[in-house]
């Protein structure tokens, strides 16, 4: 189990956005993804993720190993908690482990129709569902916006002895202190040329 | 795919009635046209298949947009699109879903508004059989249509401009089976071409239906 | 005393309990007997014929079902003036009971049509608004079926309630004038007129059109109790995850 | 016992036959629900109280 | 008011087409009626008046839920509603945006569909003055329609049923008013009246829509 | 110019959920709410700002002079970053300033459609809103989730020299740290009582 990528350019709205990013993570490793406001970071993710074409270059991880998590979480408003996680672990095909519930401290809300879920309680719930799936490789996208510290120290736990203690894999991009130790890759250096090659409108250019 | 079916039927149930809700809107569209066409009963017996079509068809469109949409705008979709799960199959679910909740319930209580527009009785064997055999279709190629047009914001009206015209034979042939029925002429051929139609979309549209998803979910 | 003490809940479900069994049995008492008597002891009208029976049903019906409109409007106001929840929750145990007896009155005409006119359904202007009437009560219903806070649910419905009376009124006048009816007059209110109703039909009716009050008042308070038993589980539930 | 109702037959009994079949319905599906939320509410009242 | 209502409009025509949208609908309602109705051109004639008001009813319709859904996903009402506006002339510039993206252009090419109906000539105009007094009531009934559901994921169809007797009265006189001109009988009383519905209408419903904002919003 | 609040009570669902909350600020003050997920900050500053209704108490402010921001901010994805600031400027009848877009780095994105921003664009986006249409008492819940650390920054001076410094006012609900000095007042004791009074389901308790 290996996350490797190699020189991949990205591109948003046909714009080229980063190039040349390159990383290996060996399971067990996780990466924080760090950069100002409209890097790229979301566009990144995305296409590691597989949710949008690379321009160039390469991304190489067993298949359907991925998980991709942003602020919409596929949450259904009309559904309880407890329905929400337990049709993505029919979907996965997995039982719904009854363990979830207190690792993202939803013991008190599992019968509660999402739609009431306060800011950071929908957040916890969205999060649960990646330790539903049990997917090796996870690409999270600001993953602990709206989270109190005790959550965000609550979801690092789970994150380092859970996903990445049993071999996992984690992207991450954050602008806030996750309180875990994770090498960090500045994107800001990888900024594409707007005016480089690539990018679907490359043939007019 | 089960509990994808289970979780878009309890989801329709839930979100304020989404069996009745096509179902009125069929019963109102069908009782709206003799106010504008007036009281005639003659008349309004001779274009009442057609009527009924096309009111059934529009049921069928006004609730097209929650196939897909609703997944979209909270980001489901591209979680169930790198789900186990096929997105063909996806597809197939969702339009099966849509049939469920509007297509079936709009079958059972067409005989009723036969009734309000003064349709032939011996017609109403036919009306149900083409309804039953028809809306299918109907929801299978607004699935389609939805999936051609989910990335758009509300695109409602867009979608309804591309799925209409692929109504056209599923329509043409259903009216033609209730009419012919209603004049006591043979409905072999229509009901022949509706069951054609209706396999044909089973067969080949969960595969666009997929293809237009992926493209749409880049 | 003032007369909305009995708006609190708890005082309302105290004071019709006890009533409710008598209530209760009048209606059955006095439907039983309406019915029987209309449909056993009456004689054959001369332009009717034995259809007339379906007279005992069909009028009671068809008055109840725009009472029960009426009674929800003004139950609307009074929940949007002095906001006593008994009020609208009143509305809303009346909705069904109100549709149902529109599709009474339209099931009954309509069967009585066809060996009379000839036709089940005609687009008469009675018969239509009545149409019309039983789409507001779906729509009403439909309504605060769909939404999940009660307080917004009594809101919304009695606005839809206010401007949907307006327009059952105007539709009423847009049918009279867009085709001429079959239906005939209301005969009723015209005891001791040139044409009065005959009077072997007038006691029977009498009857079984009270009858159709006492049940409405009936299933108005049982469904009313259940509608604040309702919204008190959910009050409870509520603080209870709380 | 049944009165002659003649070509009115189908008519007349449909009519009260549905009606009476309307109201019962209804009253039944009242009661029903009646009884049920009664049943919850004590229910939930008791958890209530042991909740305090 | 003047910033709003331009903010409106500039959206529809920038979300893929608000005025061409409302316009395809209400043509391809038009031309499936013959597809479900057949050929016949005396049959289509004589339905034809209460065909186009049907049909016009169905795109005012379908359009609706643009009027203030789009507002309530992203923010943007609560917004308003504690912004200086008054939120009865939000609701009636909410009316207004709706009928000249959706009412204006269908009553304009009205006419053309009329030709495809095979309606009578002498009954041009009065098509033409029907919808143009009628459809701005459609329009405003409407937005009062999406004002209550507007808390609603994809309360479309719950609208429908709402809205759709509230137009009875509207599309009675409007159809009425398309039939006697194609017979030449007079059109004064249908024409009075059609006037004086959206007269009430635009005076009463912004009120209302803007009480049933408020509760929504709370 | 003061915000005055006593003896707060507000309600979420039915449900109170704070209760007895009392403070006062004078022009030029802020306050930040901390408090847990759940705790009820989203919901006592939707009651402040006159969104929903308060179950007991009173808030006193003058007039028309609030204004409420919270994730959805009314950006239209269909208009530029200038035509949505246009907008509003229009509807509260003040010119749009010019400094706007200096202030919140908005500078290169001026005709962008709005749809095409990054999270954090968007947010600045969001904010420029208050700075343009220049109400005096700030409502914001977590006005600064996405944003990376020079716009925080950023929007920590513009609300302390802008804002407060011409003597506004500003309650803020956030999670994290704004690197501006401002009393704190955790929510945590005004928790309510769920079996208070009060409540729209009062009458039936
Ligand atoms: C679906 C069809 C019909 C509907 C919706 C309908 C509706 C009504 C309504 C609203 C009333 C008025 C009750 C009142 O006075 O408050 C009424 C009364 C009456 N209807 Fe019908 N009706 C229908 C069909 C028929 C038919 C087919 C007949 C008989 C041929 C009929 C005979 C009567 C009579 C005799 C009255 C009593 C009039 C009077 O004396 O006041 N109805 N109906
Ligand atoms: N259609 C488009 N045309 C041009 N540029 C675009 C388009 N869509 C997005 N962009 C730009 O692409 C860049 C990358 O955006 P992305 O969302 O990946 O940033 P990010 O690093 O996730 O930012 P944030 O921290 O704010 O979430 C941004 O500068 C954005 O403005
Ligand atoms: N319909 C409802 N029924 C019961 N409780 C509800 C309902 N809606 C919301 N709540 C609860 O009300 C509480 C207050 O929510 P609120 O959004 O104000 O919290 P918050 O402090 O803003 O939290 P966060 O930091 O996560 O944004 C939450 O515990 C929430 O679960
Ligand atoms: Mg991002
Ligand atoms: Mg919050």
């Amino acid at each position: 189990m290996e996350l490797h990528v190699e020189n991949l350019g990205v591109a948003r709205g046909g714009v080229p956005v980063l190039d040349r990013v390159s990383f290996t993570l060996a399971a067990g490793a996780a990466l924080v993804l760090r950069g100002p406001n409209g890097v790229g970071k979301t566009t990144l993710l995305r296409t590691l993720a597989g949710l949008q074409p690379a321009l160039s270059g390469l991304v190489r991880y067993p298949e359907g190993a991925a998980a991709y998590a942003s602020h919409a979480d596929g949450i259904k408003a009309q559904l309880s908690v407890t329905e929400n996680l337990a049709f993505w672990a029919a979907v996965h095909g997995v039982a719904l482990p009854e363990t979830v519930f207190a690792t993202f401290d939803l013991e008190d809300l599992r019968d509660r129709m999402a739609g009431t879920l306060s800011a950071g309680q929908k957040r916890r719930l969205g999060l649960a569902r990646l330790g539903v799936i049990g997917r090796k490789v996870l690409f999270l996208d600001e993953p602990t916006v709206s989270l109190d510290t005790f959550s965000v120290r609550m979801f690092a736990r789970w994150l380092r002895e859970d996903h990445l203690g049993a071999g996992g894999i984690a992207v991450i991009a954050t602008h806030i202190d996750l309180g875990m130790e994770a090498p960090e890759l500045d994107l800001t250096p990888f900024r594409a040329d707007p005016m480089a090659r690539g990018g679907s409108d490359e043939a007019f250019l | 795919m089960i509990a994808l079916l289970k979780r878009d039927l309890a989801l329709a149930v839930r979100a304020g009635g989404g069996f009745g809700l096509g179902l009125a809107f069929f019963l109102i569209v069908i009782t709206l046209v003799p106010f504008g066409v007036g009281p005639d009963t003659g008349l309004l017996g001779r274009i009442a298949p057609g009527i009924v079509w096309v009111a059934a068809l529009l049921a069928a469109l006004l609730s097209l947009d929650r196939i897909f949409a609703l997944d979209h705008e909270d980001g489901s979709l591209p979680l169930l699109a790198t789900s186990p799960l096929p997105l063909e199959g996806v597809a197939l679910i969702k339009g099966l879903a849509h049939w469920i909740t509007t297509g079936l319930p709009l079958t059972i209580v067409a005989p009723v508004l036969g009734f309000l527009l003064n349709l032939d009785t011996a017609a109403f064997p036919w009306l149900l059989a083409s309804l039953a055999l028809g809306t299918p279709a109907l929801s299978m190629i607004g699935a389609f249509g939805a999936a051609l047009t989910v990335g758009l914001r509300r695109g409602g009206l867009l979608m309804s401009l591309l799925v209409l015209p692929l109504y056209v034979p599923t329509l043409i042939f259903g009216a033609l089976v209730v009419a012919r029925g209603a004049e006591g002429f043979s409905t072999h051929m229509p009901l022949l071409m509706l069951a054609g139609i209706t396999a044909g979309v089973f067969a080949l549209m969960p595969f666009a239906t997929a293809a237009a998803l992926r493209i749409n979910l880049r | 005393m003032s007369i909305w003490e009995y708006a609190n809940p708890k005082k309302f479900i105290a004071t019709t309990t006890p009533i409710l069994p008598w209530l209760t049995g009048a209606a059955i008492a006095t439907l039983v007997v309406g019915l029987i008597w209309g449909f056993f002891f009456t004689p054959e009208a001369a332009n009717f014929g034995a259809s007339v029976k379906i007279f005992f049903v069909h009028v009671p019906s068809a008055m109840m079902a725009i009472n029960a409109w009426a009674m929800m409007l003004v139950a609307s106001l009074i929940w949007v003036i002095r906001r006593h929840h008994v009020s609208a929750l009143a509305a809303r145990a009346a909705a069904p009971i109100g549709m149902v007896f529109t599709l009474i009155a339209l099931f009954t005409g309509a069967v009585w049509g066809q060996p009379t006119w000839g036709t089940w359904w005609e687009w008469d202007p009675r018969l239509t608004s009545f149409l019309i009437l039983f789409l507001f009560y779906l729509g009403y219903i439909a309504l605060w079926e769909a939404i999940e806070d009660p307080d917004t649910a009594a809101d919304l419905t009695a606005v839809l309630c206010m401007v949907g009376s307006v327009f059952a009124i105007l539709s009423r006048y847009a049918v009279k004038f867009w085709g001429q009816g079959l239906h005939q007059d209301s005969t009723i209110a015209k005891v001791g007129e040139r044409d009065p109703l005959h009077a072997s039909y007038y006691l029977p009716a009498l009857i079984c059109m009270a009858a159709f009050v006492l049940i409405f008042v009936a299933l108005v308070l049982i469904r009313t109790q259940t509608e604040i038993r309702a919204r008190r589980i959910r009050a409870l539930e509520a603080r209870m995850r709380a | 016992m049944i009165p002659e109702l003649g070509k009115y037959a189908f008519a007349v009994l449909s009519s009260y036959g549905v009606s009476i079949l309307l109201l019962v319905g209804l009253a039944w599906m009242s009661v029903q629900r009646a009884r049920k939320l009664r049943q919850r509410l004590e229910e939930v009242e008791a958890r209530m109280k042991r909740h305090g």
